[in-house]
């Protein structure tokens, strides 16, 4: 009987290769795909909003968003992704949907989206305008502010966008929840729209 | 053109796909073939004010009624559709 | 005065001092046997074809601002019969035919250009649909030929045959299909009816109609008064709701906006008219040089005549990634028609339900093409109460049958059509 | 660098850069400008006068004007592949080594065979096409048109891609300026103190609009200084974006724009990694119209003389460029503006030979001037003038009261008003309004929220158009909620404006219109005579203002003639509908970057890599790359690796990947009645653990969507549609529960990026399966039944879903794994199946496979054919609602005669059988009459060692046996074909229940 490896790949696993990209000099955006994550789509059943509210209180301490907004748990992220329903992103399996389906039991269905999508995260001076090439959304630090979340879409296909903490450079980090069948795609489309400012593309597998 | 959705707030025209006429309710099971064809068929094409359905499809997937002007595509209203965010009714 | 070289020439030594008005300005009369409403393509066509055609000369077309003013005036002027489904093939066809011929029969230079059609695939299973048209067409008696690659690539080296994101595999080619001057389509059935004894009625345009105590329709009122009429028939696509709503009338009719797009003038670049099968974007070349091209419409319900940025830019998307090539062409002009759009994306020619009230409506965006076959089923209609037999199948009621004509499948959603 | 002296150059003023000498070639011609130059600004320094031909009688033709209304000096710019015809000379800036040609000239500029053409003027009036070449018929597409389609057209396209990028942006503001003038500094000004988000677009390269120009004092102090200090000020500002080389160009709805920047375009090519040009979506809340006005000619003959130029322009080169378009030059106006060009001349050292004013009286000011500097005012108009492809020789001119003048002179300034550019103001079809005051329209009904202000609004002092400006920029910013203090308005005087309508002055001789189209007044007047007198008839007959200029120099002279000979006013004759782009604008900007392979995004399956790796054939299907076979070294097409494909499933196992299908997880209370009314049967009596075969209807009653869907837990249904409709059921479904279906407990959610699933099949497939699933679970037909669906261990610990669901007709297997698993499961599949042979295939064999069962598929699935000519209208439950079901029993969609789903193989079973081939009955003729149908679908099965296929076909089911003809002229071949059992295969399916 053979052993199998079941090993993970990332989707952007041969497409990203780390290191600089375009226009050389300090580079203006600096591009991450963060790996490896749990991602629950957790959608309120019928009647049962106020009831999902109460159970993520109690699981993560934060009340869920019920507006677009991307809340910071302890050890999760609460994103907001429509009406009666958010995104749980979080590591190491503590809220993966197995875990989770009992504190949603009575009131929220539960989908694993944690292979449906790749996380990147976009920074750096140039990030507002890079962005600005693909993202309709207006990302003016007054009109998206840190925790402010979008259900839109680049280059016609959906994706979750949130302004996360300010890096420790003081600038803006933007996150990116991409379709993972799309994911190549629109990663060579983010490289076209960042080359002349310079990149820095890495991953972290944690 | 922009839409206001009462979830996401204002988004651009390529985020969102049209449907049509939202007067129209779908006819009960037993209402018969003639009120069917009608619900099918015939649909509001005024030149003026228009309530219409559009899909939230690039955004939060929310399905809205809009009021919009056909010959000066001014938006007046949008409301969700009935089953949009009704986690919150009837609670 | 007849139109020719000679003409023209003789015309030069005097200045051109005795040229004479293209149509006569009529005033209404009170009375017509048949009164159309729309001065364009169609509206004219009719008259003229019930004219010569049916010794029906007591006809009246008006309009409500310049004749061509509507949708014969703002379309991409393309002529072909490439269609697949009983009822359009036969039709399609009876216009081509009359394309070929409407200069001649009209003393009018419409610069029907039959320079090619061809609609390009890029799959097996699009190849495979155009086969099952195309020998639609063969059997109708129609032109069609199925080209391979090497073909297109002979015909059009100039596409982007290097790194497609949707190869081109082929395409089928309608060799009479083209082009024609829009206006010109216009102003030839306007001078040609006009000549007969048409009224052609401008700055007229239909409040209401006049109804007798059965509810038949005996006239129309008007901005320019009331005008008595036998029969009254409207072809006023783009806005066929609105007028059969004055006749307590819903047709099963959206009107949508499509845009078309004209470029620059540039020296001759395309042989013939061509649409990408990948994405929404068609194509030709006028003899003025500039690309006239359109692709889907803005997909809203929309009588503003104008549309907006993401479809212009899908349509330009389209266009260089078939043609890399008109990169640095530039686009000149943007405009945007209002389109019947009917439920089967098909034509409705009826009469009735509304006694005395004659329909010629639902053209979706195949109006143009359509303008000499749809005068001549019209005026057949008009003149003697029965369907061409070209045009029975454009029936009202097909709709509540089943009996729907619908090419794309696409069923009762006209912003698909 | 090379070339010769800047003969037309001033020794000094001006806002061009000395220390920088640019060489330039123009037809092959080496010149030398400036930095700060335009192309036009350029040939002027350099005393070219004749700079292009027109359109129809191939006239010589010069630089009219200096902004992007030029209608005559367009050439084709740079070369190869990145030649740019009509570029007007007088937007294009010069760069060192800029490659410019004349263009519509045969075999050059100075000698064009095609002006051959001004000798048949006589015939070649407007219209004149409309009433000859129609006989013979067939002459016109054989003779008259290909020579008419080469005399006409302007420039060359490249005629190879274009090597430059392009992208898209978007950007939000507060405020949206358009100009940067004197009104739109002030507005920027105003709008910015107030503390609006504030967008400045400016299409020239520097910032000042007519200031640039024409100076003049602003709070006391020189123009120049106040640009700079306001520029500072803005500057500061962090909300201010400045943008110059960017036209506005088009307002759409709710506040969306249309602006185009060129990037790149004042250099050769575009840096590394940079566009060549960018278009904007700007989206704001106001929008603030400064885009100024337009100079406009005045009609006579031989007025499109090289050397005739507009006034304004004239003084554009003077000052702006310090170049000299003349060395004696005169002026011939109609309002007090005019005479600013005489000043600039002046002042700059030219001679004046005469100033030729049509207004009554001339200002005692401007009358000592002229006696002061020597030259002569004449009362009346410039009858015409005389001169060629060098230039203006002499000016005939009609004195007021008769007497006849002659003005020696190299250059003619021409005055006749100025019109506020309406263009971006009427995109919403308002209708400019006419003022009597400047005998010009000006903006009205603009689309909502926007404003026009300063020249653009008719205001044409410099105090008006600051005073405005300031207005109106702080007015928007309070709109859009900006109520900071906005200060005190820039101050300025306004100068005198004083206008007396000329349009036309009557003469012998070709008196143009519109220039670039070769419109005339007399075939304005001609439109009249034939009834085209409605302008938007006198447009088209004529096509006046449908040149490149789009009409900016010639559009209002022309109705105002339309208007004179019909004996209306201007107002009641009314103007054309203005249509965007306000410029005409790179077809490649408004694609960006969606061009070439990123025309579309591409979905790639988690097999992708690896199955690239095995050296398949990937097949675009919708957005998604799909691995279409695996060829193998010696096989010699694709049939045979297909065949091979096959054959390996059928006799043993192999593996595809169907990740595309789309998937959707239905939760809920409701989730089996929700079902039960999308599809035509039955879900709510699905049992945990079970998969069924599902179809759904659009609401007209025919068939939209068919796929496997499993009850994984009894308020949780995974649902599966085809790859083609995975979104457009995603939407359907959505509506059902939002709008149709509000009141049922029903939650869904795409999950179909989340699971690489995989079709196993063959009859070794449960011995592969058993290699990779935990041990403890039961794959036997008892433990793991046909259309089972349940949750399943893999050794190693991975969970899986495993559907018995077989679209082969062999025993099979569908396994989904999270989908980053999906590579790692595909070797795993292939390391477990070795020993059994297992054999990936692809869509082609897949295919195959479903066609020798008679499943339909995308073919048949068209949107036309109803379930019962699929043959499955025996799943339309009666029992309950569904979609679909009133409209599907319609008596058209349930006659005897359709078309309905049939089995189809040729009769010689070496006769390959085609898709798209019509079926006639045998014996007949083939006509519209007995056209019974087609072939859908078609494959060679290696089963049956023939081609097969499955075809929709009148009757088709009560004709099985029957021998047809399948027609096929397209393709040249007709032959027989028996009607047969659309289910090739084991039609009792024995083998996937087993």
């Amino acid at each position: 009987m053979a052993e199998f490896s079941w090993e993970v790949r990332s989707p952007l696993e041969r497409a990203l290769v780390a290191g600089p990209f375009g226009t050389r000099g300090d580079a203006g955006v600096s591009l991450t795909e963060i790996r490896n994550f749990d991602l629950i789509q957790v959608m309120a059943r019928r009647s049962k909003a106020a009831h999902m509210a109460e159970a993520a209180k109690g699981r993560f301490g934060v009340p869920a968003p019920d507006t677009p907004r991307a809340v910071d748990a302890a050890d999760a992220t609460l994103i907001w992704s429509g009406p009666d329903q958010f995104l749980v992103l979080s590591k190491s399996g503590k809220h993966a949907i197995e875990a989770l389906g009992q504190a949603f039991a009575a009131s929220a269905s539960l989908s694993d989206q944690s292979h449906a999508r790749v996380l990147i995260s976009v920074s750096g001076t140039k990030a507002r305008t890079m962005l600005a090439k693909l993202s309709s959304i207006d990302l003016h630090p007054d009109a998206f502010s840190i925790g402010a979340a979008a259900a839109t879409s680049i280059d016609h296909t959906s994706v979750t966008l949130w302004r996360g903490t300010d890096g420790p450079d003081g600038q803006a980090v933007f996150n990116l929840l991409v379709l993972a069948t799309f994911a190549e795609s629109l990663w060579h489309t983010m490289l076209d729209a960042a080359a002349e400012y310079g990149v820095a593309i890495a991953h972290s597998e944690a | 053109m922009r839409i206001v959705c009462p979830f996401c707030g204002e988004r651009e025209l390529g985020e969102f796909t049209y449907l049509g006429d939202a007067k129209p309710a779908r006819p009960a099971a037993d209402a018969g073939e003639d009120a069917v064809f009608d619900y099918v068929y015939l649909r509001d094409n005024v030149a003026g004010a228009m309530s219409e359905h559009w899909y939230h499809s690039g955004g939060c997937r929310a399905w809205l009624k809009v009021t919009r002007n056909t010959l000066t595509h001014e938006i007046s209203a949008v409301e969700p559709a009935a089953g949009a965010g009704a986690a919150k009714v009837g609670a | 005065m007849k139109y020719s070289i000679f003409s023209l020439a003789r015309a030069a030594l005097s200045g051109h001092k005795n040229w004479q008005r293209t149509w006569r300005d009529a005033t209404p009369k009170d009375r017509y046997d048949v009164v159309i409403i729309g001065g364009g393509g169609h509206g004219l066509a009719t008259a003229w074809f019930l004219a010569s055609e049916f010794g029906t000369k007591n006809v009246a077309v008006l309009e409500k601002g310049w004749i061509g003013s509507g949708n014969a005036g703002r379309n991409t002027t393309i002529i072909r019969s490439n269609y697949g489904l009983p009822g359009n093939t036969g039709f399609y066809e009876l216009s081509m035919k009359l394309w070929e011929r409407m200069e001649q029969d009209l003393n009018y230079n419409t610069m029907v250009s039959q320079r090619g059609v061809i609609n390009l695939y890029h799959s097996d299973a699009q190849r495979d649909a155009y086969a099952r048209r195309g020998n639609t067409m063969r059997i109708n008696g129609i032109d069609a030929e199925l080209l391979d690659l090497k073909a297109v690539k002979k015909m059009m080296p100039f596409l982007n045959f290097d790194n497609e994101r949707f190869p081109v595999q082929g395409g089928l080619l309608q060799r009479r299909g083209g082009t024609a001057r829009h206006d010109a389509v216009v102003w030839g059935y306007a001078h040609a009816a006009s000549a007969l004894g048409v009224d052609i009625i401008q700055n007229c345009e239909v409040t209401g109609f006049a109804r007798d105590a059965n509810g038949k329709v005996t006239g129309v009122e008007t901005t320019r008064g009331k005008i008595g009429a036998g029969k009254v028939g409207m072809a006023v696509a783009g806005s066929s709701s609105r007028v059969a709503a004055m006749a307590g009338l819903r047709l099963p009719i959206e009107s949508h906006v499509l845009q078309a797009f004209v470029s620059e003038a540039i020296k001759p670049l395309l042989p013939c008219v061509m649409t990408f099968g990948a994405g929404h974007f068609y194509v030709s070349q006028s003899d003025k040089g500039g690309l006239v091209f359109g692709g889907d419409i803005d997909g809203y319900n929309s009588y503003a005549q104008r549309g907006n940025l993401p479809v212009m830019e899908d349509v330009c998307e389209g266009g260089m990634a078939l043609m890399p090539m008109i990169g640095r062409v530039r686009l000149l002009r943007q405009w945007g028609g209002i389109m019947d759009m009917s439920m089967d994306g098909s034509p409705i020619i009826d009469k009735g339900p509304v006694d005395g009230l004659y329909i010629n409506a639902g053209w979706c965006y195949g109006g143009f093409k359509a303008t000499p076959g749809s005068g001549l089923v019209f005026a057949h209609l008009l003149a003697r109460d029965t369907p061409h037999k070209e045009a029975e199948k454009f029936r009202l009621d097909r709709f509540r049958t089943g009996a729907v004509i619908d090419e794309k499948g696409q069923g009762a959603q006209p912003n698909l059509h | 660098m090379v070339g010769g002296p800047q003969t037309h150059r001033l020794s000094n003023g001006g806002l061009i850069d000395r220390s920088a000498p640019l060489s330039f070639r123009f037809d092959g011609k080496t010149y030398v400008g400036f930095q700060g130059d335009t192309l036009a600004s350029a040939l002027v320094a350099n005393g070219v006068k004749l700079v292009g031909r027109s359109f129809k009688y191939h006239r010589p033709r010069g630089i009219l004007t200096a902004g992007s209304e030029e209608p005559n000096a367009l050439v084709e710019l740079r070369s190869g592949a990145r030649r740019e015809p009509n570029t007007k000379a007088t937007t294009a800036e010069l760069y060192e080594g800029l490659e410019v040609a004349s263009q519509n000239r045969w075999p050059s500029l100075r000698h064009d065979f095609m002006a051959v053409n001004q000798l048949f003027a006589p015939i070649f009036v407007a219209g004149f096409y409309y009433k000859t070449f129609m006989w013979p018929a067939k002459f016109w597409e054989a003779i008259y048109e290909p020579a008419i389609r080469r005399a006409a057209g302007l420039g060359r396209a490249a005629g190879v891609a274009d090597p430059d990028h392009y992208d898209k942006a978007w950007a939000h503001c507060d405020v949206l300026i358009a100009g940067s003038g004197p009104a739109g500094l002030a507005a920027a000004l105003a709008a910015g103190r107030s503390g609006a988000r504030i967008i400045l677009c400016e299409e020239d390269f520097a910032l000042g609009g007519r200031l640039l120009a024409d100076g003049g004092t602003i709070d006391g102090r020189p123009a120049a200084e106040w640009i700079s200090r306001t520029l500072a000020e803005l500057g500061s500002m962090p909300d201010v974006r400045i943008m110059t080389r960017t036209t506005l160009f088009g307002v759409y709805d709710g506040g969306t724009y249309g602006a185009i920047e060129r990037v790149n375009d004042h250099l050769p090519s575009p840096p590394e990694h940079q566009v060549r040009q960018r278009l904007w979506r700007i989206v704001a809340k106001r929008c603030v119209v400064a885009a100024g006005s337009i100079e406009r000619p005045i009609v006579f003959a031989g007025n499109d003389t090289p050397g005739v130029m507009m006034a304004s322009a004239m003084r554009t080169y003077v000052t702006r460029y310090a170049a000299t378009p003349g060395k004696r030059i005169a002026l011939f106006t109609n309002n007090e503006d005019g005479w600013r060009t005489v000043e600039a001349a002046l002042g700059a050292g030219l001679q004046v030979a005469a100033v030729i004013d049509a207004r009554p009286d001339v200002s005692p000011a401007h009358r000592s001037l002229a006696s002061k500097s020597g030259f002569t005012v004449l009362h009346g108009s410039v009858s015409s003038v005389e001169g060629g492809k060098d230039g203006v020789r002499k000016i005939a001119v009609l004195l007021t009261g008769g007497a006849r003048a002659e003005v020696e002179a190299d250059g003619l300034a021409v005055s006749g008003g100025w019109n506020p550019a309406v263009g971006l103001t009427s995109y919403h079809r308002g209708r400019p309004k006419w003022r009597d005051d400047i005998a010009a329209f000006v903006p009205d009904g603009a689309p909502p929220g926007m404003v026009a202000v300063g020249a653009a609004n008719g205001a044409f002092g410099l105090g008006a158009c600051l005073r405005e400006g300031f207005e109106a920029g702080a007015a928007a910013a309070s709109d859009a909620g900006r109520n900071g203090n906005a200060g005190a308005a820039p101050v300025a005087e306004d100068e005198a404006f004083s206008l007396t309508p000329l349009w036309r002055v009557a003469g012998k001789g070709k008196a143009f219109v519109d220039q670039q189209h070769d419109i005339t007044a007399s075939d304005v007047e001609l439109a009249q005579r034939e009834g085209f007198e409605s302008v938007e008839h006198l447009k088209r007959y004529t096509t006046l203002g449908m040149a490149t200029d789009q009409g900016k120099t010639s559009n209002i002279a022309g109705l105002a003639i339309m208007a004179a000979v019909s004996g209306k006013s201007i107002p009641e004759t009314g103007t054309t509908i203005y249509r965007p782009p306000y410029v005409p604008i790179a077809i490649g900007a408004f694609a960006g970057h969606h061009r070439d392979e990123a025309f579309h995004a591409t979905r790639l399956t988690p097999s992708h890599h690896w199955a690239a790796e095995q050296g398949a054939v990937f097949v675009d299907t919708g957005l998604w790359k799909r691995a279409q076979w695996y060829p193998r070294a010696g096989e010699k097409d694709w049939l045979e690796s297909v065949t091979r494909e096959v054959k390996s499933v059928r006799g043993g196992v192999g593996f595809c990947d169907v990740s595309t299908l789309g998937k959707i997880d239905v939760h809920g209370a409701d989730a089996g009645a929700f079902l039960d009314r999308v599809y035509i049967n039955t879900f709510s009596n699905l049992a945990v653990g079970k998969a069924r075969y599902g179809l759904m209807l659009r609401e007209d009653g025919l068939v939209y969507d068919d796929g496997t869907t499993s009850r994984l837990a009894e308020d949780h249904y995974f649902l599966t549609t085809t790859t083609a409709k995975a979104g457009p059921v995603m939407q359907h479904l959505e509506f059902c529960r939002q709008v149709l279906f509000p009141e049922l407990d029903v939650q869904l959610t795409s999950v179909s990026d989340q699971w690489a699933q995989f079709s196993i099949a063959g009859p070794k497939t449960r011995d592969v399966l058993k290699e990779i699933v935990d041990p403890a679970e039961d794959l036997s037909n008892e433990g793991f039944p046909f259309m089972g669906a349940r949750k399943v261990a893999l050794r190693g610990g991975i969970r899986a879903r495993l559907f018995r669901i077989s679209f082969s007709g062999e025993m099979a297997f569908e396994i989904s794994v999270p989908a980053r698993y999906g590579e790692a499961l595909v070797r795993n599949l292939m390391q477990a199946g070795k020993q059994f042979g297992v054999t990936p295939y692809g869509t082609e064999a897949l295919g195959v496979m479903r066609v020798e069962k008679g499943h339909v598929a995308g073919p048949e699935l068209n949107g036309t054919t109803t379930a019962s000519d699929l043959g499955l209208g025996k799943m339309m439950s009666t029992k309950k609602d569904f979609i679909g079901r009133v409209m599907a029993g319609r008596e058209a969609l349930i006659a005897p005669d359709r078309q309905v789903v049939v089995g189809i193989k040729p009769t010689d079973k070496v006769r390959r059988l085609r898709s798209g081939a019509h079926i006639i009955p045998k014996g007949q003729t083939p006509g519209p009459d007995n056209d019974q149908g087609y072939v859908t679908s078609v494959c060679f099965s290696p089963t049956l060692d023939q081609w097969i296929g499955l075809g929709l076909v009148e009757r088709g089911r009560e004709r099985i046996g029957e021998i047809v003809r399948a027609h096929d002229p397209l393709r040249g071949e007709e032959y027989d074909v028996e009607l047969c059992n659309p289910v090739f295969y084991d039609p009792d399916g024995g083998r996937q229940r087993g």
